[in-house]
């Protein structure tokens, strides 16, 4: 800025404050509600189950994002400077994580994100990390899978324009699979929609003609449900693949009747990663007995019990004392698997392949990270 | 006078004008001398407005010329007609409901404002000087049409007649050399009328204005134009001095109606 | 191109156009009597797909009773807002009475995230009126019959309503000039309540339809097909109910055939929606078959 | 110039001093959030007085004003962001090269966003132009989503949905509380020159205004460009706010946003547009309350989310409804009323803003 | 038949009427004259409850009629035709004299006033299918007239219907005036045309700025010196 000199840090807490802050930031309301709603659903049900770190409370400070990247900002400044927060969870939607982490970085308080995949959110900034994996991996993760247990020759893209997480996958599944096919005419079909249609009739129309042998598809629960229902009601028949978005109660109602749906994703009810799966599972199933477990409510539990395991770590609530916890994280168990953080702040863990069997969601292979 | 064509302000060439399969004006022709006052006159639904918004480019003609001072003026835009100096008032008055009396009167120096709006964001002098001298001339304006002492009411709130005068006033202050009235007298009673007569002869000396206008009462228009035309159906009925036009069966037949002692 | 995509994109175009038309009949008809874009109109899709959804899954009414049901409570609704938040504004400028219909739709909106929750829900499909129907190598849902003769049946109603009969008439005499009109004797306040009840009870009919189409519901649901159907409105010429209907099956043709004929340019989808309304206003400044209001000098 | 006259321009220039000290000290004593929501603020004031020059003042229905500002943002993220941020940002499409090692200031920058926004809003007003009412609305909301498209669609220049990250972050209050002044200077100096009177008389009735000679499309374009030219600043200085910008910011939603500003404030009131700028900023923060858990005599109320809009809505549908002009009509603050109250004797001359 | 008792009206601030009491007996013809803005459309408006008045009392055959909304009170028998002719521009000649019958159900009466309306106003026949609002100002006037006539009115009000009308139209006018009366309607007139609308009127009030200055006979006004100098013209 030009007003002059360096930055104000806040004031040092009160080293005797009897709470422990978390801040989280999610939209509640807006185009991304939904996403919010389930990551908080995690957030809560872990605060229930592990009120205290340090011997003192937790209190968990959750703002509205409204889905807008100004809001964003202005919640993330808020928790900072105002709530004073010693440490933030959020957010879904890489954009809006965006908006907060410059923030966010500037007070020195560090962030966990549950579910913004988009590798530019922790890029040159030390203080964001994630604990879901990113969009190279698993779009990488899925073109190894088509290629060497599909025995795909042939794949036709449909993306989301609209989202960098759509966009993001399927960019690296396109490059990973051209490479490992040896062939550059490998992918016959892109086709694009837009968040919020309903109507993909004609792209899988076109896509049809193209008779590809498996069809990558990441986006949104929402309208991907819609798309491989209508995709089998128009008599495609190839196997369609996707991302973690898709394990939600949402698509599965969709998909149910349908074969040959995979998708990567973090974490498996049947064959448990971990035994912290198993408790999230069941607790998860006691908290909200009408929902079914989905995986952003899995991650914004795991990001609430790393940050707990950090600050524990760590010792205090010391700011750069628990930015440089979070960040020496190894093979922490989360409900999602054993997350180590690498260089970047990025999680990397081990990709669970699922599968649509008889109206559910099924196990089908894992892949290790590299 | 010279042979040449300094005769005719204003000349319509077979004007036409067509509304899908209504023709509201055909084959009109017009020939106007500076200085005079010209009554258009016709039964309803005649045409005259029509001709009028010919003349001041509101629409096209289907066929025809029109020429103002020896320029072919068929065609061009409502704006550019006015800075030719055509001006016009309106059957139904249109004045600027936000602005006050004097607002409305400077508006119409807008025109002549040679300025940019980046010296008026800065007040730079060449705007400022302009904007005063245009302010001084219509407070004159104004005070020779005797609305001055109304300068900052809003306009709309000014009774009838006083608007009516004021869109006059707003057209004048185009710096025309020639206005069109339409039904001026129009919503006034007789008294009200005869005073609206003397103001139009008043102004057309003043401003040295060659004057055509449409009105339907008649003591206005056998009071002060000089040269009358007849329409009707959108076809020249008739033309000639008022004594004349008072006297032709056809309009009698068409228009006036039979003498009558109440009119 | 080959014939059997023309035929399944020409199923899919007949589809999606109806469903269009439907909507946009909707959002036509109140703009003709109020000179108002009724952005509540989107939401009011949104309460009729939920109003049903809770009647089949948590009333367990069978699916015709539910949808009638829904019909009723957003014609209801519809008359409500009226009276509410569009009647004390009638003698205010328009842009007031638009924004006051941009608070309406927020407030739904809002009050859906508030009271049921921002995820999405699944909207039963009843198996007596959505199959599959396969015809060689083209497949399709019952639905692409089924809208389109619901969206003409509605058409052909309205049409007839507004044009021929009294209360028609005095729609359209309403419309221009409330004050003259109650000077004919005309009930004005109860002209525009019917107005919003029969526009309203469209919306129902097509948020129905839409969640029949794409059965996933939520309280942001109404946003998209509000503004697709209110350009496809604009298109044909607002007002205008034939023309909505034109419009409706102009822009969901164009769409399907666009991303049909050129795949790469799908991301440009709804921007091909805009730019094919702007075109025909440039040529057409008040739609296709909109009237040109002309003021007369 | 008479006395009072001099007393006038005298009480602005105090005025505008007094808010150069005022925000000297709180650049310094602010806390940071405080300081960001009046940034955010600030920028709102630009949109609000924009929008009303084209909306309030000449009477154009226009809702493009979201894609202007799209233009602006990403027109200075692109100049300011360093060559290295783009390499590391464009990761999935490198960006096209002439942009790609450009490194602007970033004041001229912001201004640069302007000039292409400004550009933007001429070319678009020459077909949008000829529309009128809720055409032109439709037809500009469409303009305004299409730019926003193009803006996702074209990965090269723009990153596309993955957005754009690490443009250069600004604080200072100076900055965007320096361009809200000088937006509320210039158009409200324009809006009283002969040019605004022209906007003015445009609004009021078409067809007189042309018969006055004035060129109609002449001075709806130019009322639509300066109101582009603004928003595109605005939209640049969201972007140095924020740092990071993407397509989906700038959905018409946000226009609706504006409008709702300048409703409030008073369609035609420069005045009412930065109060309602400011009020509605600080009230989305305000009403934050009614989302958090609430203690009311020992009982906990669990927050709703979503209960801050419901909240707006009302607040919105009340205004219209009740004060149906908005909060200041097309009043404006202005020295005479202040001067008038504490007894400063009028000149005589007739009331026309001769200069602005 | 209609009397109206101690009126005021306000628009906001401005007291228009300013308590005018006035009687239009059965059968009769009576007329308002007055300067502009001096309250004669006000005091129709008011009739009609198209405003509402602060005070005083309106009757309508012994019936008070104060508070009854504009549509009952046409279905009572009283219409208006408003200042400015107001025809529906988007609608058909044909659909407004419709709507000018829109109270009534009696399909073969509807009919047959039309018909005379078409005979009384060639023109409107002439252009049955045009949208109102292209028509000329006098057509647009004439239209008013009929619609207010489809309506079968007992009383109707006429607010300045000669404006803007051709001399030839004026006379005609008046005629149909003289013609409706003589079937038995009872006419309020407004009119600019003080000479004529005195001469058809059996009664007449002049009204100033909100009230009621002079009353008298039809014959009796037009021979008063006062009303020649203030309204009539100096010509007269
Ligand atoms: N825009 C239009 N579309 C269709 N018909 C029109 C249009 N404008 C005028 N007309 C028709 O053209 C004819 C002439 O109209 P015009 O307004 O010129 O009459 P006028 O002579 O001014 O009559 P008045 O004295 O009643 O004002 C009328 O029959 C009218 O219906
Ligand atoms: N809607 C209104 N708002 C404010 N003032 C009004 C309104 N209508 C009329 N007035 C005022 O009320 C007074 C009476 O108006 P009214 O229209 O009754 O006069 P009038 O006698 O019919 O005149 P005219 O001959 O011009 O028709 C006038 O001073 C007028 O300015
Ligand atoms: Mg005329
Ligand atoms: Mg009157």
């Amino acid at each position: 800025g030009c007003g002059g000199g360096e930055e104000k840090k806040e004031a040092p807490k009160d080293a005797a404050s009897d709470v422990i802050k978390i801040g989280v930031f999610e939209p509640l309301t807006g185009t991304n509600a939904a996403g919010g709603e389930m990551t908080v659903e995690g957030i809560k049900l872990a605060n229930q189950l592990f009120p205290e770190v340090l011997g003192k409370k937790v209190e968990l400070i959750i703002v509205d994002n409204k889905s807008e990247k100004q809001e964003a900002a202005n919640a993330v400044e808020r928790l900072v400077s105002k709530d004073k927060v010693d440490i933030i969870i959020g957010s879904y939607g890489s954009s809006l994580s965006m908006a907060g982490g410059p923030i966010a970085k500037d007070a020195g308080v560090s962030v966990i994100g549950c579910s913004p995949t988009n590798p530019a959110v922790t890029l040159g900034n030390d203080y964001y990390f994630r604990v879901c994996f990113i969009d190279p991996f698993q779009g990488t993760v899925m073109a190894n899978y088509a290629v060497e247990k599909l025995g795909a020759k042939t794949a036709a893209i449909i993306q989301d324009v609209q989202q960098d997480y759509s966009v993001g996958l399927n960019n690296y599944f396109e490059k990973s699979f051209k490479q490992l096919t040896g062939n550059d005419n490998a992918i016959v079909a892109k086709v694009n929609y837009n968040t919020g249609d309903k109507d993909f009739s004609s792209q899988l129309t076109s896509i049809k003609s193209k008779n590809p042998d498996v069809i990558f598809a990441p986006g949104n629960f929402l309208e991907s449900g819609i798309l491989v229902e209508k995709a089998r009601e128009l008599g495609i028949t190839a196997p369609i693949l996707g991302g973690d978005t898709w394990e939600a109660e949402e698509f599965l109602n969709r998909v149910k009747n349908t074969k040959d749906i995979y998708f990567s994703t973090h974490f498996d009810s049947e064959n448990p990663v971990t035994e912290m799966s198993t408790k999230f599972m069941e607790e998860y199933q006691k908290a909200y007995p009408d929902k079914q477990v989905n995986a952003f409510g899995a991650l914004g539990f795991d990001t609430y019990i790393l940050a707990l395991d950090a600050i524990t770590r760590a010792g205090s609530t010391d700011q750069q004392a628990i930015r440089d916890a979070i960040a020496a994280t190894q093979n922490f168990q989360g409900a999602t698997g054993m997350i180590t953080l690498d260089a970047n702040g990025d999680a990397t863990k081990t990709a669970i392949i699922k599968k649509v069997v008889d109206g559910k969601f099924a196990y089908e292979g894992k892949v290790e990270p590299k | 006078m010279a042979k040449v064509n300094i005769s005719n302000m204003l000349q319509t060439d077979n004007i036409t004008m067509q509304f899908g399969g209504i023709r509201a004006v055909s084959n009109l022709s017009l020939n106007i001398k500076p200085n005079q006052i010209v009554g258009l006159i016709g039964p309803n639904g005649a045409g005259k407005t029509t001709a009028f918004n010919m003349i001041t480019g509101v629409y096209k003609p289907t066929t025809g010329k029109i020429t103002f001072n020896d320029h072919d003026i068929t065609g061009l835009k409502p704006n550019k007609i006015t800075e030719l100096g055509i001006a016009r008032t309106f059957q139904n008055i249109r004045l600027f409901s936000s602005m006050s009396v004097l607002e409305n009167v400077m508006l119409s120096k807008h025109v002549r404002l040679k300025a940019t709006p980046f010296e008026a964001i800065l007040g730079l002098p060449r705007y400022t000087r302009t904007r005063k001298k245009h302010y001084e001339e219509c407070m004159e304006l104004l005070e020779q049409v005797q609305l001055a002492d109304l300068a900052d009411e809003k306009a709309i709130s000014l009774p009838y007649g006083k608007q009516r005068r004021l869109e006059i006033a707003r057209a004048l202050a185009t710096q025309p050399g020639m206005i069109l009235l339409d039904e001026p007298a129009a919503g006034m009673n007789p008294q009200e009328s005869l005073e609206l007569m003397e103001f139009i002869a008043k102004i057309r000396d003043e401003f040295n204005l060659t004057v055509l206008m449409i009105e339907h009462h008649m003591e206005v228009v056998m009071g002060i134009c000089e040269h009358i035309l007849v329409l009707d159906h959108g076809e020249t009925l008739a033309q000639g001095t008022p004594e004349e036009i008072q006297n032709n069966q056809k309009v009698i037949e068409a228009y006036l109606g039979a003498v009558d002692e109440s009119a | 191109m080959n014939g059997e995509i023309f035929l399944q994109s020409l199923a899919n175009g007949i589809s999606l156009g109806s469903l269009y038309a439907l909507i946009a009949i909707g959002y036509t008809m109140v703009y003709g009597i109020l000179r108002l874009i009724n952005f509540a109109h989107a939401d009011l899709l949104m309460v009729a797909a939920y109003v049903a959804f809770y009647g089949i899954i948590l009333f367990t009414l069978p699916w015709w009773m539910a949808f009638v049901i829904a019909i009723l409570v957003t014609a209801l609704l519809g008359v409500s807002i009226e009276k509410v938040a569009y009647r004390p504004l009638r003698n205010a400028p328009r842009i007031s009475v638009l924004i006051s219909a941009i608070g309406v739709s927020f407030l739904l909106e809002n009050l859906g995230i508030v009271a049921i929750g921002a995820r999405p829900k699944s909207f039963p499909r009843p198996e007596e009126v959505v199959w599959n129907i396969t015809i060689g190598d083209i497949s399709f849902l019952s639905l692409t019959v089924i809208i389109p003769v619901v969206t003409i049946i509605f058409l052909v109603a309205v049409t007839y309503m507004v044009n021929k009969t009294k209360t028609g008439i005095a729609m359209r005499a309403v419309s221009r000039d409330f004050e003259t009109a109650s000077l004919m004797a005309v009930d004005v306040n109860r002209v525009i309540s019917t107005t919003f009840a029969v526009g309203s009870g469209l919306a129902a009919v097509g948020g129905i339809m839409w969640s029949l189409q794409y059965p996933q519901i939520d309280p942001l649901m109404g946003v998209f097909p509000g503004l697709k159907c209110f350009i496809a409105a604009v298109m044909g010429g607002i007002g205008s109910i034939p023309g909505a209907m034109l419009g409706g099956f102009i822009l969901g043709m164009g769409e399907v055939f666009l991303v049909a004929l050129m795949p790469e340019l799908s991301g440009y989808r709804d921007a091909f929606a805009f730019v094919l309304l702007i075109f025909i206003l440039l040529f057409k400044p008040s739609g296709i078959l909109g009237k040109n209001v002309v003021e007369k000098v | 110039m008479d006395s009072r006259q001099r007393i006038k321009s005298f009480l602005t220039v105090g005025l505008l001093v007094l808010s150069c000290i005022l925000l000297y000290f709180a650049q310094d004593s602010l806390s940071s959030f405080n300081t960001r929501i009046l940034n955010l603020a600030a920028i709102f004031i630009i949109l609000g007085v924009s929008m009303n020059l084209v909306l309030g003042f000449t009477g154009m229905f226009s809702l493009g004003h979201a894609g202007f500002m799209c233009v602006g943002a990403y027109v200075s993220a692109i100049l300011t962001m360093s060559p290295e941020s783009k390499e590391m940002i464009y990761f999935m499409e490198p960006i096209i090269p002439p942009l790609a090692n450009i490194h602007w200031p970033v004041l001229p920058a912001i201004l640069m966003s302007g000039v292409v926004a400004a550009f933007f809003g001429f070319i678009i007003g020459f077909p949008a132009l000829r529309l009128r009412d809720d055409y032109l609305a439709i037809a500009t909301l469409g303009f305004g989503e299409i730019i926003r498209i193009i803006v996702t669609n074209t990965i090269s220049i723009t990153n596309g949905s993955l957005g754009l990250k690490n443009i250069p972050s600004i604080k200072s209050l100076w900055l965007y509380w320096g361009f809200a002044i000088v937006t509320i200077l210039v158009v409200k100096r324009l809006i009283n020159s002969s040019w605004g009177y022209a906007f003015k008389a445009i609004r009021d009735n078409e067809i007189a205004a042309e018969a006055m000679g004035i060129d109609i499309f002449k001075h709806k374009l130019m009322s639509f460009t300066i109101g582009a030219f603004f928003a595109g600043i605005a939209g640049a200085l969201m972007g140095h706010l924020i740092t990071s910008v993407d397509p989906t910011m700038f959905r018409f939603l946000f226009t609706f946003q504006i409008l709702l500003i300048i409703v409030l404030g008073g369609l035609g009131s420069l005045t009412g547009s930065v109060i309602a700028a400011v009020g509605v900023t600080v009230m989305m923060e305000v009403l934050r309350f009614v989302e958090q858990p609430m203690n009311l005599l020992g009982l906990t109320i669990p927050g709703i989310p979503g209960m801050r809009m419901v909240i707006f809505s009302l607040l919105l549908l009340f205004v219209i409804l009740y004060y149906r002009q908005g909060l200041m009509g097309t009043r404006e603050f202005n020295w005479d009323w202040i001067l008038d109250k504490i007894g400063v004797k009028r000149g005589q001359s007739k009331g026309v803003k001769l200069d602005g | 038949m209609l009397k109206i008792e101690d009126l005021h009206v306000y628009y906001g601030g401005i007291h228009a009427l300013k308590g005018i009491s006035l009687e239009v007996p059965e059968n009769k013809v009576v007329t308002l004259v007055g300067a502009n803005g001096a309250g004669k459309s006000t005091t129709l408006r008011a009739v009609s409850a198209l405003v509402q008045p602060a005070n005083g009392k309106i009757s309508f055959r012994g019936e008070d009629i104060t508070k009854t909304k504009t549509a009952d009170i046409v279905k009572k028998g009283i219409t208006l035709v408003p200042e400015g002719r107001r025809i529906f521009a988007n609608l058909t000649v044909l659909e407004n004299l419709k709507m000018g019958a829109y109270a009534r159900n009696d399909k073969a009466g509807i009919k047959k006033d039309m018909d005379d309306i078409f005979q009384m106003f060639p023109r409107l026949k002439e252009r049955e299918w045009q949208a109102a609002g292209t028509l000329s100002g006098g057509e647009q006037q004439m239209l008013a007239i009929g619609r207010a006539l489809m309506s079968r009115p007992s009383l109707l009000m006429m607010d300045e219907p000669s404006l803007g009308l051709a001399p030839l139209m004026v006379k005609e006018v008046f005629k149909i005036i003289k013609d409706i009366h003589g079937k038995g309607m009872t006419i309020l007139l407004i009119e600019q045309n003080a000479t004529a609308a005195l001469q058809v009127a059996d009664y007449g009030y002049v009204l100033e700025t909100g009230n009621i200055v002079l009353q008298g006979s039809g014959k009796e006004l037009v021979a008063n010196e006062d009303v020649k100098n203030a309204y009539l013209g100096k010509a007269h």
